[in-house]
């Protein structure tokens, strides 16, 4: 029974992802992971756009002083079991925006994160793999 | 548009089977600046990569070294650029998926 | 808005009139901004927005780095049109320190701007598709857009970030078989791209974007916007052509300004597609007139960098979503004393309130998206409390207390 | 054999078969985008994985009414599905049950509405006055569509005798004569509307109000909305095929009723009459604002069933 339901996590991990102040190249390759080259679907994920509907939290950007009640806000509302991804550099440690008085980030000081996808930005296929991977070691 | 979406029901998809299929991904140029790779003995200690980091990535270390913090790295290759001795270079790998931050620090 | 816990606050219902929070987290746009729209019924009635979500203070940032490091830094201030910002600001640099780059690097840059502007409006055709809910045309676009992508790598070595810009120059050379494979996407590109216009004006597609969302020639005049969305509405700007830099001047005769009268969404759409067959025909001349020679100065970059004296420029280029504006200040020690950026999205935001008035529900985010708003950029200035409403402009000397290793 | 048992066999073989074609629904959806998709059992990873998630129950809300309508919605829907399919299966029938199908598919939508609109969000309440409007206009022609049927060929709602009449036939109900082919062209044509997906997922439309009514559900009540979906529309394609287009009629004289065969040869006409009326219409166009959906509506399928009615009121 557990393995059924663990399976079940694992094939379907549906995916909300928020901006705390990226530059856009990190969301736009989450989006082009979605798309028929990458095709995230594949895998079961779906890009939901309530936070309610989701397993898995995309953070993108360095968490900027007015994202940051929105992010924990959208962190609480989403139901257990999730996970969190830091995508790109900037959620992972804050660089290249760390030292200004704007940036409240990384992420990992604000929520706990599971996995960090590092590159600026990383590629699709990076992006997959590293949910990919968030998943299987937390729902496993 | 239902001439080619019915056209492309019975052609094989577009996707690059990365991660279903062990080795497909969509080829990586060579000039692609992945991960970087430091070669600890051909570095002089010059501290030029650390001037030019905008990331803050790069910090000195005991023995006239560097040390990189992968994690803050946005792979802008300025300083395999500046490096005169070649020490660091930008391999393809661009997969850096990590649990654990501490484990992305080169020496 | 799905994300707020204390919506009640937010939703008053008064005679039949519902405000919606549009956003800052809403599907339907990628970053966070926030409208908040009064409808009544379907119809719109009012519309408030609230910026500065993204702020991050780059601005103030770059005034505590050197030249190098704020390079690469301003490149994220934006993962759409990253060229454009990086030219625009090493252009200024370049006119301070009176280093003058080769024709080959001009024509690099020329090259990968217009690859760029390609990249970004069809980047924004595939989200206008997804807006109007045409999943299909999102998907056949942003595969098309992978070619672009696929360049942009073999020849920068990154998708988003080219981080082609260099002091005096660009950082990569452009080899024969890289040219060639240019040559045979922009051909591959031109077909994708006629497709693209042929569904865009089909029936379904038509009726949801036309009429929409008009921004008239007067009032557009009025409001100064730029980019795309002037042109739309008739008024015949372009930075490249006006005030030409980089390779531009010798293009001249290879693109001509697209313009619309017509000024509603249908003729954003328009003049982004048409755009992007000039943006081929200039990428193949810069192939057929690519000039010899180097493309960077010999010296590194950390000596340029201290050669550049104490000065102030200004800079202009055509940015895909019009015209970007940089103001540098250098201290002649190889850093800056003040950089002010004014960036396309800024300007055509004004706009879009009166785009919206009187559309329904289902025509906002397909308005919005027309301008094709990337905020990234343009959560710059002021910094607004939510709660009390109030705006205030952070101290300088505030942020200037820059701790690099937080 | 008795009716509440083999209501009771066909609940679960209904589920299992409306997830399977919702997994095929989005499995070739993705390959006309040139994509390889989700596997065709991605329904069922997603029905598991939701029901194990916590639930979240907004505060604004109407705690039971949000929290029975889903139920609710689901086992009408599911119902009404098992009735169709013991239909086929068991030759069950009651008087008029054609009509007690449809007008529990309508109550599974009603019931959405009813939990969704509960829960006290903007979005929702945009949702439900939008699948308000969006029911009116499809239901009526669909009703119309079906009483026709009724005026027509058998004097009965019944499925079996409409089943029977076709076999007698040697037709599908759809080419008999031509009030029948109105009558299967307005519904046919009010499917993508009932299955409320792309160019008619008005009351959902994810970038303009982030799935309407569903937005507040998370976990266990959305799966159910999903099991309600899925079911409603597997019985609309299910009803189309046996009463519209009974394909077994084709091929045998006085086709067997309810052997395997005539069962298998339903269930791919209803996967053919998704794939066209629903699959097809979602992947190549866009969405429609609600106006224009409300005229397509009042003015084609509409126009389609009244006169499918008038003509077969005289007998054509
Ligand atoms: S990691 Fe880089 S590309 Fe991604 S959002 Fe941050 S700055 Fe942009
Ligand atoms: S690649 Fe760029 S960010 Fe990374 S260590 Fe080198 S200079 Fe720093
Ligand atoms: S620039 Fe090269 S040689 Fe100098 S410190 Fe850095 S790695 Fe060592
Ligand atoms: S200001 Fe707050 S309540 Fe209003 S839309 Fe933004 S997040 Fe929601
Ligand atoms: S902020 Fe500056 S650029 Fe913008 S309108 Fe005011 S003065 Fe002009
Ligand atoms: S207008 Fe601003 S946010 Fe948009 S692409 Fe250009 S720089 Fe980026
Ligand atoms: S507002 Fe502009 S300058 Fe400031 S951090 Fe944001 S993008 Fe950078
Ligand atoms: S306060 Fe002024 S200087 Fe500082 S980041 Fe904002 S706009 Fe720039």
């Amino acid at each position: 029974m557990f393995r059924i339901v663990s399976r079940g996590r694992i094939k379907s991990p549906w995916i909300f992802h928020l901006n705390t102040g990226s530059c856009n190249g990190c969301d736009i390759e989450i989006v082009a992971a979605f798309t028929p080259r990458y095709d995230l679907e594949r895998f079961g994920c779906l890009l939901v756009g309530s936070p309610r509907h989701a397993d898995v939290l995309l953070v993108t950007g360095p968490v900027t002083r007015q994202m940051l009640p929105r992010l924990i806000r959208v962190y609480e509302q989403i139901p257990e079991p999730k996970v969190v991804v830091a995508v790109g550099t900037c959620a992972s440690s804050g660089s290249p925006f760390l030292g200004s008085e704007m940036v409240e980030g990384p992420v990992d000081r604000i929520i706990p994160v599971d996995t960090y996808i590092v590159g600026c930005p990383p590629r699709p296929e990076a992006i997959a793999s590293g949910i990919i991977t968030a998943v299987m070691s937390k729902f496993r | 548009m239902l001439y080619e979406t019915l056209r492309s029901l019975f052609r094989r998809p577009v996707t690059v089977e990365y991660i279903t299929k062990p080795g497909r991904m969509v080829p990586v140029p060579e000039r692609f600046r992945g991960k970087l790779t430091y070669d600890r003995d051909a570095c002089i200690g010059c501290m030029l990569c650390v001037r030019v980091c905008p990331g803050g990535v790069i910090t000195s270390a005991e023995e006239r070294k560097v040390a990189f913090n992968i994690s803050r790295c946005i792979l802008c290759g300025q300083c395999a650029e500046i490096c005169p001795k070649g020490a660091i270079k930008m391999s393809t790998q661009f997969e850096i998926v990590t649990f654990d931050k501490n484990g992305l620090i080169v020496k | 808005m799905v994300v707020e816990r204390n919506v009640e606050k937010e939703v008053e219902v008064e005679y039949a009139r519902l405000r919606i929070p549009f956003g800052p987290v809403h599907p339907a746009l990628k970053e966070p901004v926030s409208l908040r729209v009064s409808v009544r019924g379907e119809e719109v009635i009012d519309v408030d927005m609230v910026l500065g979500h993204v702020h991050r203070g780059i601005e103030a940032l770059a005034e505590g780095r050197n030249l190098i490091q704020t390079l690469y830094l301003i490149e994220r201030i934006c993962g759409i049109c990253s060229h454009s910002h990086t030219t625009c600001f090493i252009q200024a640099l370049e006119e301070i320190g009176g280093i003058a780059p080769s024709e080959r690097a001009l024509y690099l840059r020329t090259l990968i701007f217009e690859m760029e502007r390609i990249h970004s409006h069809l980047l924004l055709l595939g989200v206008m598709a997804y807006e109007i809910g045409f999943d299909t045309l999102f998907m056949f676009i942003w595969h098309v857009r992978e070619k672009i992508l696929d360049l942009f790598e073999k020849i920068t070595g990154n998708r988003i970030h080219h981080a082609m810009n260099t002091i005096g120059g660009v950082r990569w050379n452009l080899t024969p078989q890289i040219a060639s494979e240019i040559n045979s996407c922009m051909k591959e590109m031109e077909k994708a791209v006629k497709y693209v216009r042929d569904i865009f004006t089909d029936g379904t597609v038509e009726k949801r974007i036309c009429g929409l969302g008009v921004l008239d020639y007067s009032e557009a005049l009025k409001l100064c916007v730029v980019g795309p969305t002037a042109r739309g509405s008739g008024v015949d700007i372009d930075v490249r052509r006006d005030h030409p830099y980089a390779a531009y001047n010798d293009l001249k005769g290879n693109f001509s300004v697209i313009t619309r009268r017509d000024g509603d969404v249908h003729a954003r759409i328009e003049v982004r597609v048409l755009e992007i067959f000039e943006s081929i025909n200039i990428i193949r001349a810069i192939l057929e007139k690519l000039p010899e020679g180097p493309i960077r100065p010999e010296e590194n970059v950390l000596r340029l960098m201290r050669r550049i004296p104490e000065g102030e420029a200004v800079s202009l280029v055509e940015a895909p979503r019009g015209e970007l504006f940089y103001f540098v200040k250098t201290d002649g020690k190889g850093g800056l004393r003040r950089l002010k950026v004014r960036t396309p999205t800024f300007s055509n935001l004004i706009g879009l309130k009166s785009m919206l008035l009187g559309c329904e529900i289902a025509d906002i985010p397909v308005i919005v998206a027309s301008i094709d708003p990337c905020l990234s950029c343009t959560n710059r200035v002021t910094i607004v409390d939510q709660r009390s409403g109030e705006s205030k402009v952070v101290s300088l000397d505030a942020l200037r207390r820059v701790v690099r290793e937080k | 054999m008795n009716a509440a048992i083999a209501l009771i066999i066909s609940f679960p073989a209904v589920l299992l078969i409306s997830l399977l074609f919702e997994g095929i629904d989005r499995k070739l959806h993705a390959r006309m985008q040139k994509r390889i998709g989700p596997p065709v059992i991605q329904p069922f990873y997603d029905l598991i994985k939701l029901f194990n998630k916590g639930r979240v129950i907004p505060l604004t809300a109407s705690v039971r009414v949000f929290e029975i309508m889903p139920m609710i919605a689901a086992a009408v829907s599911l119902l009404g599905a098992s009735i169709l399919l013991s239909g086929i299966l068991f030759g069950l029938s009651m008087i008029g049950d054609l009509i007690v199908v449809m007008y529990l598919l309508a109550m599974s939508s009603i019931a959405l509405m009813v939990g969704g609109s509960a829960s006290g969000n903007p979005y929702s309440a945009i949702g439900f006055s939008r699948k308000m409007s969006m029911m009116i206009a499809y239901e009526v022609p669909m009703f119309i569509a079906v009483i026709s049927v009724a005026f027509g060929s058998t004097p009965s709602l019944a499925i079996d005798r409409i089943i029977k009449f076709q076999a007698n036939l040697g037709l599908p109900l759809a080419a008999s004569r031509p009030s029948m082919s109105l009558a299967a062209a307005a519904f046919l044509l009010c499917m993508p509307a009932a299955s409320s997906a792309i160019p008619f997922d008005i009351p959902e439309a994810k970038t303009e109000i982030i799935y309407g009514l569903l937005v507040e559900y998370c976990g266990p009540y959305l799966a159910l909305a999903k099991i309600a979906k899925a079911a409603s529309n597997f019985a609309l394609t299910l009803l189309a095929s046996i009463v519209f287009l009974y394909i077994p009629s084709l091929l045998w004289e006085n086709a067997p009723l309810n052997s395997g065969i005539s069962l298998s040869l339903c269930l791919t006409t209803a996967l053919l009459i998704m794939f066209t009326t629903m699959t097809v219409p979602r992947t190549i166009l866009a969405r429609l604002k609600i106006g224009q959906a409300l005229k397509f509506y009042w003015m084609v399928p509409l126009t389609l069933s009244l006169s499918s009615i008038i003509l077969s009121a005289a007998g054509l």
